[in-house]
């Protein structure tokens, strides 16, 4: 999966910050596992603890095979997960960030903030309890668990920080900073719907036939979100926009994913495409009206069409008609996990990258961004050798 | 000698070069440009933001020629590159009171040529 | 294996159409899939019906997973194999066609063409039957049925559009307009390698020791191709030609997908090996003497080598020297259904486009088509900041 | 596999011989596959022979899949390594290898050079007996077997080769030739990353939960290595260095390869992590010190690492302190493998480079090198339209 | 008519263009470039070998001028471009003896505004 | 003042900026350029069908400086260049009238060293 963020955020971003973001794509991940091993696993799915936290019966990785049945593969697929919502946030922030705040950021995210987030939704895959998954709250493969949790995130470092130089004009207008590899971002979103498949077909844990019915919907909210995302740029813009159609790939996906498995075929059509609208409506409302700057548009994709799938089941679930099942009540509930993930990792979020901004620093100085973190921060040439119009 | 330089569409670049060789200039040399003339530029929308396009893409071709040779180059260059809409070019000429040939040391309209 | 497709047809097609190619590769999968649950895989695969075509049954995907054992995971499958179909078409027509005529042919080739084709040959799986697969024609992964489908309905698509603009003399002669980025295009072959994997074993639907079996010959095949299209490069051309290699692992893989259950080990690397030639004979028969502008060669790979490797699995068939298996006779069953698919597909794709032509137009003005689709099309540029020489 | 080395390599070397890299690892795969068949595979697996060397009972692919119990599974698995060890070479001699010269040793290398010493380790796992695995030597999924034995060919080749021109100063000073494109370079050091978990859980060769716990002592010496490599170049060098992190990744990879499935989960991260420290002394010290002109650092991951992980799992493995386990025992077993796979892959690599050397030439002349492989070798350009500053 | 060719930072183009219009100059051609001027380059290091780049990264533009507008251009540009560091870049000044509108066939000092 | 303009192989270039240096000629700017000469051009072929590249790649040297310089850098330019082959390039020498140093407002000889 990363292979795939790393790719869409590069693609997404001018060619003189694509070593950087290939390095935090990369560390983030790295650092994660590491961070995962020592207590993030523990945190999240130790049965002891309490609904908000997990304790420490894992820490360091000490007999973690035995929290699932699946034994360490529970481990290394919660692993990708964890590294999965800390990626998110790398987005939202890329060409202005000093890498050594990355480092830090991504390391507490991968440690703590997730997990314990998380452990109110999941404990119970590890024979735990956590609050929000007893409350019913639904949320299959991670629409809000991963995806909204890096969203909010994304979205109180891209505040936090501030605006790429040169994103509005001195009367607050955004101007449009155009990605440098659109093929390189396609063939990221291709691997990460591709990789999808694994994440939410594997998160029925077991070779069972719901896999099927799960890589069906999965594939049909994405291709659905390409369609309406292609569209509304094409209605609402000028001309059908390829990026536009790639990120609601994304949004389909993301939105899909708390659902998955227990959402009807057509529902699954429904939220995708409805995700694909949103995408747009959202990354143009962020950039245009809200004026944050979200280089890929993590926040829309991720935190929004997360929150709007998450909630969006309750209305297309199998089961409505039948007993026991209340449409109100579930988006209730649903409304509940959705509310609490947003102040939860927002709040984290804005807490955190206030720290660093006052210690280790967030933000690189304007002339290292002007002439791009590849040769401030890594000394390295993305593209050594091709000519690059080096202003525009 | 004179140095010609024209900026024209980049894909007129074929026909005036086509041109050129009818009238036996067969010596140039291209770059790649942007350029912002009385052709104003286009919009376009990236993500849902509209920018302007206000630096097109031009070709840069630089031409050393012997004086009798202007007139023929520049006709050939209007000729292959002229299709009567704004952003067709601009031709500027230079005096070049010197010219070498580096691998034969030859100087002036010889080694122009 | 959209993304190895969206790869080597933008690879191998110039800077400028970057954007258009992957918009092209991400739509025609994301309606074909929504094709394919409207109508296309009940006119495929429902029992009832004829040997012709199939009836209504699975309409809108209602039950679509009592059509096999295999349930949902069959559909996804078979979801992927209409998506090749229709995607194969676009490399044929790179570079000049409009998009909104694009979108309107996808979908019909999902919608119908392709599924009644299929059910010909394949209604068998799901318990149907198609005068095709009852003849005892062979074709276990689409040789035919998948590729040389998409193969003749993309030449339909290369006659109708025309040459790009350029791409021949004013006295006839072929000009090479050479491919972008190689890298790009090799990855996607290797994807694609990587893809088939999934393709052939898949598609014997089972965990079956002929899985290893399958992806041996799948493999060897490859090989042989990549090699003989190397050395038919540098016999007949001048030098040993990437671009040329390439293709010839893909002619091979074409050609083993009929026939990778059934052929010997051996069998494999003769068909592999054929097809590396026979694909370096056939772009050159297509573009210097039929004087077809086939930017990717896709009617070469598909559609030649498709029909080709149906054909000659007849010749290297395990069961040669059995009792009651007949060269002769299989050979002329697999010719009556490389036949029938190339009057079926070619003629469908040559009404088809002809119609789109004449109502929504088919391909761009000479001006758009000289700055390229994407800013004309998409409003998009693929490599923003990165200098392109504009003309050559 | 094929996928990601060709990317690493190509990204990590110049535009102009881009198309070059693609190609020779295409065709290392290619001719190592039908190599592998005619012979390569029974002279490893082969249970007749001796403890050095199998006998031909499988040659030409006759009977190969009864060779082990999972049939043709087997067979394509073990292909895939016989073509990594092969392919390891083209990354130490890129940018001025002759190409029939690379075909040629290519071919010499799957035939017989890899599968000798690999029957030595491996010949067990087919029910034969190979001197090395008798003596108890460990190297689950071929730390030594497959990466030194590569990486010691690729030494020899690139001392006699000499260095690419430009890349010592007169006085012996090493220049950096830097990488044409790095994000290239990432996303086949993701694809890497992912391969790996087929290469090494795959290894278990049957669903047993060890594949868990080999995916995560995989995933973490990657993410260690990562780590301390780049935390190398930042306190060593200048800056954290993106091509040294990815170094970083591949050298935990190689380290962790022997020991995958033995060694404890802190042991993984402790391999991985002097992995990553190693390959960046390694990879300045044969730059400056001994003045090998490795563009890729291919020696340094595969060979150095390579051994280094084989030796190092005598220390952290999981049976420590169990009875009838000797550390120091084990140790020296580990120990005798690795001296014996340098013994032989270096020794075997000096003669068949300067049997090509003086026999069909194993460099290009210094001007098709200057003006690049692509277009002197295959008369392709990789990025046909891209502006490139050919001289810097 | 004079030709003003300039070499300044990249990401002064913008500054640089912005001060040409206020001045009323419209008409401009970029190119990038390389250069060796007072500034000396900065050192990198690349998979732990050390390099320098001593040729940086410019943009080149290019104006051609009626007389009366050579100096409000050069203005316009130090105005944009100087940031009082080594590197701000140079201007050379170069006579047009002819210049000619590709589109109209115009010449002179109509055809260059 | 004099504007040097040359068009050499660009696997010369580091050989011509030693050789510069060592007059002392420590200025000057590049661009990347494709050129027509005597040179003919190469085929090549791309999938089975044969081209002709003839608009070779070559590194364009722009070298502003003062009379007294001229002849020592073209002695340079031609000393680090020239190969004997055809393709070694060629020298435009053109008047500089003018040369500002954009960051002191220096003007003239001065100006341009
Ligand atoms: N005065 C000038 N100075 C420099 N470049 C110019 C000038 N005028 C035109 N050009 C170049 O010529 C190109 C074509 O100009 P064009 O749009 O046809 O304007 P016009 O019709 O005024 O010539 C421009 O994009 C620019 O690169
Ligand atoms: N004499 C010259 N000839 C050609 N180009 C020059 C010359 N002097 C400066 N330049 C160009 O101007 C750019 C900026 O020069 P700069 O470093 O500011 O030096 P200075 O302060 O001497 O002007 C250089 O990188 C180079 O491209
Ligand atoms: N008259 C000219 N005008 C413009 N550029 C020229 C001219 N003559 C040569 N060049 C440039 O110099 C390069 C080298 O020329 P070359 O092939 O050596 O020819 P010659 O031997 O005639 O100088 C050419 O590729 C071209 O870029």
């Amino acid at each position: 999966m990363q292979a795939g963020f790393a790719m869409v955020e590069s693609g997404f971003t001018r060619a003189k910050n694509a070593c950087n973001i290939m390095m935090k794509n990369l560390m983030d991940f790295s650092v994660g596992s590491i961070m995962w091993l020592l207590i993030g696993f523990s945190l999240m799915f130790s049965a002891g603890g309490n609904g908000f936290i997990g304790d420490l019966a894992f820490f360091a990785g000490k007999n973690a095979d035995s929290a699932s049945s699946l034994g360490w593969t529970f481990w290394i697929f919660q692993c990708v997960f964890a590294g999965t919502a800390a990626t998110i946030v790398s987005g939202a922030m890329a060409g202005r960030t000093k890498f050594s705040g990355y480092l830090a950021y991504s390391a507490v995210i991968c440690a703590v903030i997730y997990p314990i987030s998380g452990h109110w939704a999941w404990a119970g895959l590890s024979g735990g309890s956590g609050w929000l998954g007893d409350a019913g709250f639904l949320d299959f493969a991670g629409s809000t668990v991963v995806h909204s949790c890096g969203g909010w995130l994304a979205l109180a470092g891209a505040i936090t920080l501030g605006a790429r130089k040169g994103k509005y004009t001195p009367d607050g207008k955004p101007r449009a900073i155009l990605g440098h590899n659109i093929p390189l971002a396609a063939l990221g979103v291709f691997i990460l719907w591709f990789g999808w498949f694994g994440f939410n077909p594997g998160s029925a844990t077991a070779g069972v036939p719901a896999i099927g019915y799960i890589a069906v919907t999965t594939n049909l909210a994405a291709a659905a979100g390409a369609i309406t995302a292609m569209f509304a740029s094409w209605f609402f813009g000028r001309k059908p926009d390829v990026a536009m159609a790639l990120n609601g790939v994304l949004a389909g996906l993301v939105a899909i994913t708390a659902g998955c498995d227990c959402v009807t075929i057509w529902g699954s059509v429904i939220i995708g495409g409805l995700a694909g609208v949103l995408v747009y409506v959202s990354v143009v409302f962020i950039d245009s009206v809200l004026k944050i700057d979200d280089p890929v548009g993590a926040v829309s994709v991720h935190a929004v069409c997360g929150a709007f799938g998450t909630l969006a089941l309750a209305f297309v679930h199998k089961d409505i008609g039948t007993e026991g099942y209340s449409v109100i009540g579930q988006f209730l509930t649903q409304l509940k996990g959705v509310a609490a993930m947003f102040v939860w990792a927002f709040g984290c979020g804005m807490i955190l990258f206030n720290v660093i901004k006052y210690t280790i620093g967030l933000r690189v100085t304007e002339e290292e961004e002007l002439r791009g973190l590849d040769i401030s921060e890594h000394g390295n040439e993305a593209y050594s050798g091709f000519q690059i119009f080096t202003a525009q | 000698m004179k140095l010609i330089i024209a900026y024209i569409q980049p894909e007129r670049l074929t026909a005036v070069k086509q041109a050129l060789y009818e009238k036996e200039v067969f010596k140039l040399s291209v770059t790649n440009a942007l350029g912002c003339g009385q052709q104003k530029g286009y919009h376009e929308s990236y993500r849902g933001v509209d920018y302007e396009v206000n630096l097109l893409k031009k070709v840069r071709i630089e031409i050393g020629v012997n004086d009798d040779f202007v007139k023929p180059t520049v006709d050939a260059i209007i000729a292959g590159a002229r299709t009567g809409n704004i952003g067709d070019g601009k031709i500027f000429i230079m005096d070049l009171p010197e010219c070498i040939r580096i691998r034969t040391g030859e100087t002036g309209s010889e080694a122009i040529g």
